[in-house]
């Protein structure tokens, strides 16, 4: 299965990647552009076959590895 | 690609080799060649690794030193630094791919020019890099200076190696190609150095670093073929650097090299297997042959022809004793690399190359090197300019104003904003970081040595007259390295030109070579490695010709070292002739608005002369700070060493008989101003020399003090000189 | 003194911290392997600067996992010994053993220049060789240097004195402009509760020769080595 | 409207993040672990309302600012 891990960085804590990509999306002329966060994406190819079970690994991984909870959250969602 | 057409002379010519050169394929070949092996020819015989228009000049360059221990031919150059050891170097461009993408570009560069030395057993204690790039205003080079920085910086920083000297120009002619040279210095023991020729008939042919994947195939092809507007097909996919993986591999390979396993080792650099595999066997005269399912793959599926071009980065090839196979194995485990037995050597003198049980290339490794294309191909001489007479060239500004905006123009302003964003100190042992001096000094750990290290190239002196330019490029660096008192040993250098298929382009690069040989014969500082960059166009038009010059000298003591920056209540001599040389200086260029004349001319034995009286000077512990006059002129130098220093200067008037913009301003060569306590004894001390010496001026206060009747604060200098970079980058 | 350096692959600035170290104590720092799990003996375990597995997920991140960093915890446990500077310190974040954490600097650029410490207390082993409210020079080498932690942690780092050094201007102010990499509160360093854990971003094991530069860093490795010094008969 | 860009290597482009992330899982541990791959994504809070609209400036930021072409691909999913 594939997993895909989302990490992002919490609300309150200052994201200058976004600020200055949102900053550049001005520069560039975009409007209407409010606010911008930027984050991670790690993409595991999982030999576990059953969805919750690989849901659940990759959830486990981003609590030990992938996120650090102090300053990032995470999100995992799972497709075939 | 090129998969499935047959291989012939119009897919030979896809690959970059002319009609008649594929027809040599043949000859040698006796046969049609297969796809892999049309591969291997067009790499080895391209421009990037046959210096096929380059080689008939390049013999001209003088190589040897009783301190040389390898020139030209090596991975890298070698030098009898003292205390039995040995300083490597090379210089490396990458410009083609830091203009696709400047980041990879410019930070594989940096991987490259690493592994070429300390493949030879040295560890890398210092990086510097040569850059050029377009107008600030033309519409990518914000961009391209922003990737090339941080390019440098993310994969020098990560390796740990202090990136501590360079130079930046900025020109109309780079705006389309700019040019990234990178250089690295390394130390060995004297009697530990590794070289690349095979040895051994039957021993095994080992793999390590990264897994190979499809990257930057026919990168050394697109390296040697002029950029066009449909460069966007040429595109190979560009190599992601991994600087991770080439500390790893630094470490693993020092760790091996302690040992007595290593036979024979090069890393694979342009044309990656192919090149490195042949250059080891054609080096030893003997034969290889390479079963390529060893190989560890990134990626599936792939073919003999393409592992046999991937240009993936951080990977060696090495030829082991036998019998010491599994004691490498275990190092290259423990640093996580990929290890892998690929071939042997063979007695055959041919290379052989099999994949899946297939012979997929068969080729006779003599003729592949000895029928390599060679060209003589016609120069035409850029015609000379005329000197401009001074006195013919009006002055409406006052000396401040002139200095304020030169200074801060971006050819001469504070590079700050480029090195704070590079690990200068990593290793503990930088002397002299940059801006402090100038050349950067080194400290040798475990010794009381250091080494100087500068790169030098005024580039549109070169376009001017090429010969004097190449001439003056040689000369700067050697004058850099005295500067900070070290003994200068040896150059390596990186000739980036135009399309050597056009006699004016061959011309200047032929006029280069004449006027650096003879510098490096007069001043004793021989070429002992270097890199051609041909092609360097864009739509048909040539960067300016950019011989940069890396120049490598040592001091005893590294506590002898001087930097340019100064404190009060010194007086300041200048030392070296002047006439008030206007002619392509910059204060023409920004005050005039014109590029003309001739440059100025190096007097080497004046050079020579007045050379060693500063360091002999510096030596003797008389000297507080030093600096060299270059860009900008006298009046420049004078305001870098007060802003380093943080302390004014009160000068002299000059000498009637020179307009006083001409004298401030001008471009003489062969100068130093030098800051000392007492001005009387040092120009004694130049009078029995022979060496013309003249007192300009005392430092002390906040101003600079002119003697036109204007002043200008340090702080306003340094306000001026500081404000380029931070407010186009906007950061 | 006896000092262990644990190299992590990546790690590059073990020898500029063996050499500081050496210099102040006359001994040979250890080199402990990312492997090994044995610090015994040891009076100071210093977890050094570089780039730890190429920081790249997270600075320290995959370092933090080292079989040696079971060690590291226990050892700071039982009441030993840490100075975890710049990727070290990063690493000790990534590891839970000191709060908060180190984010890009806010100019995301990687910052390589000299900066000014106040020491915010110098009653603890590490600051001994200086006092309360000195200023000195360290040298600055990072990309993620930004120091955060929630505004109770800090609170708490405040109140119980765990601030180690803030950077500052070189008059001693505390102001914004001295804060190149935006942490929060101006914090270069902090320690452990027990105050026997630093960790901090600048490296003061490059400035302890005056042909460097300068001999702020000093100071350090001096207070270091004269309190694991066993006296000498006079 | 919320845009997010999510800014891959393309295959075939080496990905050392990736390659490390993959050595680290395991060496937490972690089996039957394949390919992992890592890459960016950006949250866009945009004005434009019409979810078509939305996509088009959002792959319009791509591909002048978010992604780098020469070596990476993106995707954009828009939701409200
Ligand atoms: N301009 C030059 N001046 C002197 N030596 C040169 C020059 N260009 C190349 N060389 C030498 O030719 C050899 C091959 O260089 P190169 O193809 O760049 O090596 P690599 O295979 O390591 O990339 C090296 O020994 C190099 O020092
Ligand atoms: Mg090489």
């Amino acid at each position: 299965m594939k997993a895909t891990v989302t990490v992002m960085l919490k609300t309150g804590v200052l994201d200058p990647q976004g600020k200055a990509i949102g900053h550049a999306l001005g520069t560039l002329g975009f409007t209407g552009v409010g606010e911008v966060r930027a984050g991670k994406v790690i993409e595991l190819e999982l030999a576990e076959t059953d969805p919750a079970k690989a849901r659940a690994q990759a959830e486990e991984m981003a609590r030990k590895l992938l996120a650090n909870s102090v300053i990032e959250s995470f999100r995992v969602s799972v497709d075939g | 690609m090129s998969m499935g057409k047959p291989v012939d002379q119009t897919l030979a010519r896809e690959f970059g080799l002319s009609a008649e050169e594929y027809a040599r394929v043949l000859d040698i070949m006796g046969r049609t060649p297969s796809l892999t092996e049309l591969g291997v020819f067009s790499v080895m015989w391209s421009e990037h690794c046959s210096y096929k228009s380059s080689r008939v000049w390049l013999k001209q360059l003088p190589t040897t030193a009783p301190w040389v221990i390898h020139g030209p031919g090596e991975n890298a150059g070698v030098v009898d630094i003292g205390d039995g050891l040995a300083a490597v170097f090379k210089m490396e461009s990458h410009n083609h791919p830091s203009f696709i993408e400047p980041y990879q570009g410019a930070a594989t560069g940096v991987g490259g020019i690493l592994r070429d030395v300390f493949t030879m057993g040295a560890r890398p204690i210092a990086n510097l890099n040569a850059l050029r790039f377009g107008r600030p205003e033309a519409p990518r080079t914000k961009a391209i200076v922003d990737g090339v920085v941080r390019g440098i910086g993310g994969y020098g920083n990560c390796v740990g190696v202090p990136t501590v000297g360079g130079e930046i120009n900025f020109h109309a002619a780079y705006d389309g190609n700019p040019l990234v040279n990178a250089m690295t210095v390394g130390i060995a023991r004297k009697d530990r150095i590794f070289l690349s020729a095979a040895a051994g008939i039957g021993n095994p042919v080992v793999y390590v670093g990264s897994k190979t994947g499809r990257d930057g195939i026919h990168g050394a092809t697109m390296a040697s073929a002029e950029f066009a507007a449909d460069s966007e097909e040429k595109r190979p996919t560009v190599q992601v650097g991994d600087p991770f993986t080439e500390k790893l591999l630094i470490e693993a390979c020092l760790e091996l090299m302690a040992t007595d396993a290593i036979v024979a080792i090069q890393d694979m650099g342009a044309a990656g297997l192919t090149s490195s595999s042949v250059e080891m066997a054609g080096k030893g005269a003997v034969g290889i042959e390479l079963d390529l399912d060893h190989v560890p793959q990134r990626e599936t599926g792939m073919t003999a022809y393409e592992m046999m071009l991937s240009e993936s980065q951080e990977r060696m090839l090495m030829v082991l004793r036998p019998d010491r196979e599994d004691v490498a194995r275990a190092i290259f485990e423990k640093w996580e690399l990929d290890f892998a037995v690929i071939g042997h050597l063979t007695d055959s003198g041919r290379i052989v190359v099999r994949h899946n049980g297939v012979v997929e290339a068969d080729i006779p490794l003599g003729p592949l090197a000895e029928q390599a294309p060679l060209y003589h191909r016609p120069t035409v001489e850029t015609d000379k300019q005329p000197p401009l007479n001074p006195a013919r060239v009006e002055n409406r500004w006052m000396l401040a104003d002139a200095l304020a905006k030169l200074i801060a123009c971006p050819d001469l302003c504070s590079r700050a904003w480029v090195w704070d964003q590079y690990d200068s100190t990593v290793g503990g042992q930088t002397v002299k970081r940059p801006g402090a001096a100038d050349a950067a000094v080194v400290r040798i750990d475990g010794s009381a040595r250091a080494l100087a290290l500068t790169t030098d190239c005024t580039p549109r002196y070169c376009l001017a007259d090429p010969e004097a330019g190449g001439r003056q490029a040689v000369a700067e660096a050697w004058r850099n390295l005295i500067a900070v008192g070290a003994k200068p040993l040896a150059i390596t250098d990186n000739m980036n030109f135009g399309n050597p298929e056009k006699p004016e382009i061959m011309g200047q690069f032929a006029a280069a070579i004449r006027g650096m040989s003879d510098a490096c014969r007069v001043l004793d500082f021989p070429v002992v490695s270097g890199n051609v960059s041909l092609y360097n166009e864009t739509e048909g038009r040539a960067i300016l010709p950019t011989p940069a010059i890396g120049g490598l000298g040592v001091l005893e003591d590294a506590a002898q070292a001087v930097g340019i920056a100064i404190a009060p209540w010194l007086d300041l001599v200048l030392i070296g002739a002047t006439v008030g040389w206007l002619g392509q200086s910059l204060w023409l260029r920004e005050m005039a608005g014109r590029e003309d004349g001739a440059p100025p001319p190096v007097d080497l034995a004046a050079e020579k002369a007045a050379g060693e009286f500063v360091r002999a000077q510096i030596l003797a512990g008389n000297v507080r700070a030093c600096h060299d006059v270059s860009d900008g002129g006298l009046l420049v130098a004078v305001a870098e060493m007060a802003m380093a220093g943080g302390t004014g200067v009160r000068l002299s008037t000059g000498p009637r008989e020179i307009p006083g913009h001409a004298y401030w301003f001008g471009e003489d060569q062969g100068r130093y101003v030098l800051a000392v306590p007492e001005g009387a004894a040092l120009l004694r001390a130049a009078e029995a020399a022979g060496v013309a010496a003249v007192r300009i001026g005392t430092s002390g206060g906040q101003d600079l003090t002119l003697p036109d009747g204007g002043t200008i604060s340090v702080t306003a200098l340094r306000a001026a000189h500081e404000r380029f970079f931070p407010s186009w980058m906007g950061t | 003194m006896k000092a262990g350096i644990v190299v992590f692959p990546g790690i590059n600035r073990e020898r500029d911290m063996a050499i500081a170290l050496e210099l102040a104590s006359g001994a040979k720092p250890r080199m402990v392997w990312h492997q090994e799990t044995d610090l015994s003996g040891l009076d100071l375990v210093v977890l050094p600067g570089g780039f730890s597995h190429g920081d790249y997920l997270r600075c320290g991140a995959m370092a933090a996992q080292s079989p040696v960093m079971g060690a590291v915890r226990a050892f700071a446990a039982q009441g030993g010994y840490v100075l975890a500077v710049c990727n070290g310190f990063q690493i000790l974040t990534e590891a839970g053993i000191l709060p908060g954490a180190l984010l890009r600097n806010a100019s995301l650029r990687f910052l390589s220049m000299d900066c000014h410490l106040r020491v915010e207390r110098a009653d603890t082993v590490f600051a001994s060789g200086y006092r309360r409210g000195d200023i000195f020079r360290a040298l600055m080498a990072h990309g993620d240097g930004n120091y955060f932690a929630d505004t109770h942690t800090l609170d708490r780092l405040e109140g119980e004195g765990l601030v180690a050094f803030r950077y500052a201007m070189p008059n001693g102010e505390i102001t914004p402009e001295a804060n190149r990499n935006g942490s929060q509160r101006n914090i270069a360093g902090i320690y452990s509760p027990n105050l026997r854990v630093l960790g901090l971003m600048p490296h003061p094991e490059d400035l302890v020769d005056p042909l460097m530069g300068g001999i702020d860093g000093k100071p350090l490795f001096d207070g270091l080595a004269a309190a694991f010094t066993p006296l000498r008969a006079a």
